[in-house]
């Protein structure tokens, strides 16, 4: 089964990047890129990689999603929208 | 004695900086003065292979050879003398921070014998340039930032790309190792290693296709900074590049692309150079120029061509180390760097500094420039080279008007400043002038060790 | 899209250079084969019982065999975060955006807090035993601390002198045990302790050490990084 | 039929197709995109599809994390690699680093001139 689940995951990353990088709204990229970070969380998951599932899922996701947030913050809310 | 010291001393200098603010600037003579000492003593009983932690291939292993020596002597030389120069000015917690940090970055990239560990190094030395070019807090200096962020991460990611394709295809990270497994991958995947470190690097050593942003990056730091890239930082990426290029045994097409390489980006900067109004821009052309000049010497495995490009890094970092020195005093004094200041000035000795700089960048004699030309130009006769001679002759004279142009405006009967240079900033400058003419007229001794440390860069690693 | 704006030469020259990189890079990836047997790490894995002790051959790997690259690692970090402090010191601090009044959350975080560090603490203590180790757990203390950001509003204030002495102190450390090692066992960061059994505690010798000097240093510098961001910043 | 679909050759193609694209939209997002947010974003993106290759591509089905339990009592050739492991390790927090970094310089850079977007950055050039 794991090919197939391997396959899914790959799609749905795939779109989700899609849209993280071309969608118009800074906060929306956010959360979706951190989508596409639970993805990889569970792709390394699968390959036998717990630790390297729990650094992305950590620093790769959890932390990096709360700097560029929190970024956005700091700049006025027309310049969000891009 | 252990080779590590050189990274651990700065290291733990600057991660210990809290507890003695106020004596910085004296702190970094006194390590930059005892790495000199380390490096004297430990030159003697070269080749030394260290490893880290475990035996060689499983673990890091760090190799000093004489190349590597002698690049790792040129750094700490520099490093030293711009400590020396800002010893006169207030402590700077983040200077001394970056300047370890920048040290430790490029020994870290000569010395390492493990790729993953270069690339390691290669971010160290990256982040340090991206706080540098950060340093002035205006918006020249974040617009700078920001764009060698872009580039740099985009040169980072390929040379990931090439460490992950040798990982993936012979299974191991030390560089010695995988000169010896290198020819079992195919092809297609050795094309792919070489491109990518072409491109990882080539940003990295401000080569042609690959240079735009670098000019920008030395107009929006001070001159002071660009010091720091244009001596120590691409010498240290050129040296780590060709290094592994000749270690590897990489096929000699690959070496012929990037001597085209070189000398294609040596005509375009100083070509680039004769429209520029800034000062800083056009030293920066004039280094981007010389780095070409640098790509080709290193490209043909030729033992003469090898030993000229040797003695050309030094002279050209001391050269560059002078001017850009020299141009912080006025930039200090006027608050700009347009070239218009050099109608403004009034100062003898620093007229002379510049006339000297700039005739050992054209390589004439008595300086050193011209022994370097001079090796490397009858290398490439040697070689029947003669295309690239040309090349390299009539790209000089455009050299020539740009800077002799720059002389020119010193002329100017405008009112003029009168500069006042402390004691010790003028010693450093004049001694690095009087270092330039000296090798100039008996440069035996120096074309002698830049024979040695060619034959040990061409040879492999354990010569 | 954006495409269509002014396109300069350089931007022409590297999507160039980045399209011939792709057809390449395809073209090689697609007839990838066998990798070249044995590699470095099945070498690794063959001998890690005997010479380190580490139940988790990762973090043999990290902390061990390539400790270097960690200790470059923590480096970057420490620059990183250095840089971060000082552009945005220049300018004037004023209330923490990030703060969201509500009782219940004020009461949350007061039990969470606790436990948060405690598992944190817990997954750095036992890097060479389970997946995790200094870094995740490092980055999970600091996650206690943003959550504390988020319900203390400006009542908290972390002192920026205390994090860096911490940070200062560990990474130190760090280097004061390699250089123990190299004193010791003439190689930099080599094992000087005993090795213990594997799978218990106290086993791996340096191991758990140095992922404890790494994980204080990174749990301090993760949080002054978030205390850095959550402020508004004014220009002078 | 559905049997083809658990066999490693297939995983690895997927692997390799799938990061691929990934590192595509990654840069072309990067050279593409003007807002400097968004340059950033896509570079982190172009970035995880490479550690998702490398460790993907040293999994094969049937190998089990290299970490000693009470089931697994020793360290065999069934164990997937540990060094990609270690190394994607070290690369993701050097990826934080370098991310925060970024957004650090942004911001400074979008207070000191309200500038988001990187054909508006014209602080530096020839005549300036």
């Amino acid at each position: 089964m794991i090919g197939l689940v391997v396959l899914a995951i790959f799609i749905s990353m795939i779109i989700l990047a899609i849209f993280t990088i071309f969608n118009r709204d800074l906060p929306h990229s956010v959360i979706l890129f951190m989508g596409f970070g639970l993805g990889s969380v569970v792709l390394f998951f699968l390959f036998s990689a717990p630790d390297v599932a729990l650094t992305e899922a950590v620093i790769g996701t959890g932390a990096s999603s709360v700097v560029l947030l929190v970024t956005l913050l700091q700049v006025r809310p027309k310049e969000r929208k891009r | 004695m252990s080779i590590l010291y050189f990274i651990a001393i700065p290291l733990l200098a600057s991660f210990l900086t809290l507890f003695f603010k106020n004596y910085l600037r004296y702190i970094s003579v006194a390590i930059n003065a005892i790495l000199l000492v380390l490096a004297y003593f430990i030159i003697e009983n070269l080749p030394i292979t260290e490893n880290l932690s475990f035996d060689s291939p499983l673990a890091i292993s760090f190799v000093l050879t004489k190349g590597s020596a002698f690049f790792m002597t040129l750094f700490i030389g520099i490093s030293f003398l711009f400590s020396l120069y800002n010893i006169t000015q207030n402590s700077r917690r983040d200077i001394f921070i970056l300047t370890n940090m920048l040290l430790i970055g490029v020994i870290g990239l000569v010395l390492s014998g493990d790729i993953f560990n270069i690339y390691i190094f290669f971010e160290i030395s990256s982040i340090t340039a991206y706080i540098l070019t950060s340093l002035n807090r205006d918006a020249k200096a974040y617009n700078g930032a920001i764009k060698y962020m872009i580039i740099g991460s985009i040169a980072s990611i390929f040379l990931l790309i090439a460490i992950i394709t040798i990982y993936l295809n012979i299974g191991t990270l030390n560089l010695i190792t995988i000169g010896e497994r290198f020819g079992y991958m195919g092809a297609n995947t050795q094309f792919l290693v070489l491109l990518s470190l072409f491109i990882g690097f080539g940003i990295k050593t401000e080569i042609f296709p690959l240079n735009f942003w670098a000019v920008d990056i030395y107009q929006a730091t001070s001159s002071k900074i660009n010091t720091l890239f244009s001596s120590i930082l691409s010498k240290a990426y050129i040296f780590v590049f060709f290094h592994i290029a000749y270690l590897w045994n990489v096929d000699s097409k690959y070496l012929l692309f990037t001597a085209m390489i070189g000398v294609i980006s040596f005509g375009i900067a100083e070509v680039s150079s004769l429209t520029s109004k800034d000062t800083k821009r056009v030293f920066a052309y004039s280094t981007l120029g010389q780095l070409g000049v640098l790509f080709i010497g290193f490209s043909y495995n030729n033992i003469t061509i090898m030993t000229g490009a040797i003695f050309l890094v030094f002279m050209h970092s001391i050269t560059k180390l002078m001017l850009f020195l020299s141009l912080d005093i006025l930039e200090q004094r006027f608050g700009q760097s347009s070239i218009e200041i050099f109608k403004q000035f009034k100062s003898p000795f620093l007229i002379i500094i510049f006339i000297i700089g700039f005739l050992s960048l054209l390589g004439l004699p008595p300086f050193g420039g011209f022994i370097a030309k001079l090796t490397i130009l009858s290398g490439l006769a040697g070689v029947g080279a003669y295309i690239m001679m040309g090349a390299i002759l009539v790209i000089s004279l455009v050299e020539a008007v740009y800077l002799f142009r720059l002389l020119s405006y010193t002329k100017d009967t405008q009112p003029k400043v009168k500069i006042s240079i402390p004691l010790l900033q003028k010693a450093i400058l004049a001694s690095i002038a009087f270092a330039i003419i000296y090798f100039g007229i008996f440069p035996n001794a120096l074309l002698d060790i830049s024979q040695q440390v060619a034959s040990s860069i061409i040879g492999g690693v354990h010569v | 899209m954006s495409l269509k704006q002014k396109i300069s030469i350089q931007s022409i020259l590297v999507s160039l250079v980045v399209s011939i990189m792709t057809i390449i890079l395809l073209g090689v990836l697609l007839n990838f084969t066998t990798s070249f047997e044995p590699t470095l790490g099945n070498e690794l894995l063959r001998i890690n019982a005997n010479n380190t002790k580490s139940a988790n051959a990762v973090t043999s790997v990290v902390t061990y065999f390539r400790g270097f690259d960690t200790l470059g690692e923590v480096t970057i970090l420490f620059l990183s975060i250095f840089g971060v402090g000082l552009g945005l010191k220049g300018f004037k601090d004023k209330l923490n955006i990030f703060s969201y009044e509500n009782t219940l959350l004020k009461i949350g975080v007061d039990t969470l807090f606790p436990i948060i560090i405690l598992f944190g603490i817990y997954v750095i203590i036992h890097g060479h035993l389970s997946p995790g180790g200094g870094f995740q757990g490092g980055v999970i203390i600091a996650s206690g601390f943003l959550l504390m950001f988020l319900a203390k509003g400006d009542d908290l204030n972390i002192n920026h002198k205390i994090l860096e002495l911490i940070e200062s102190l560990s990474g130190a450390g760090f280097i004061l045990i390699a250089l123990l090692g190299l004193l010791v066992t003439d190689r930099f960061l080599g094992n000087f302790l005993p090795l213990g059994e594997v799978g218990k505690l106290f086993s791996g010798g340096v191991i758990p050490l140095i992922y404890i000097f790494v994980g204080i240093k990174v749990s301090a510098e993760i949080t002054a990084l978030l205390e850095y961001f959550i402020r508004i910043k004014d220009v002078r | 039929m559905l049997d083809s679909f658990n066999q490693t050759p297939f995983l690895h193609s997927v692997i390799t197709i799938g990061s691929f694209l990934i590192l595509l939209i990654g840069l072309v997002g990067a050279l593409s995109k003007k807002n400097l947010f968004k340059i950033f974003l896509s570079l982190a993106i172009a970035e995880s599809s490479l550690f998702i290759y490398f460790i993907g591509m040293h999994f094969s089905i049937g190998k089990i994390a290299p970490i000693v339990t009470n089931k697994v009592t020793e360290f065999s050739n069934d164990m997937v690699d540990p060094i990609p492991q270690a190394m994607i390790l070290t690369t993701i927090v050097i990826g934080i680093a370098v991310l925060s970094l970024a957004l650090s310089f942004i911001i400074s850079y979008y207070k000191l001139t309200g500038k988001m977007r990187i054909d508006d950055m014209n602080e530096l050039g020839e005549d300036k």
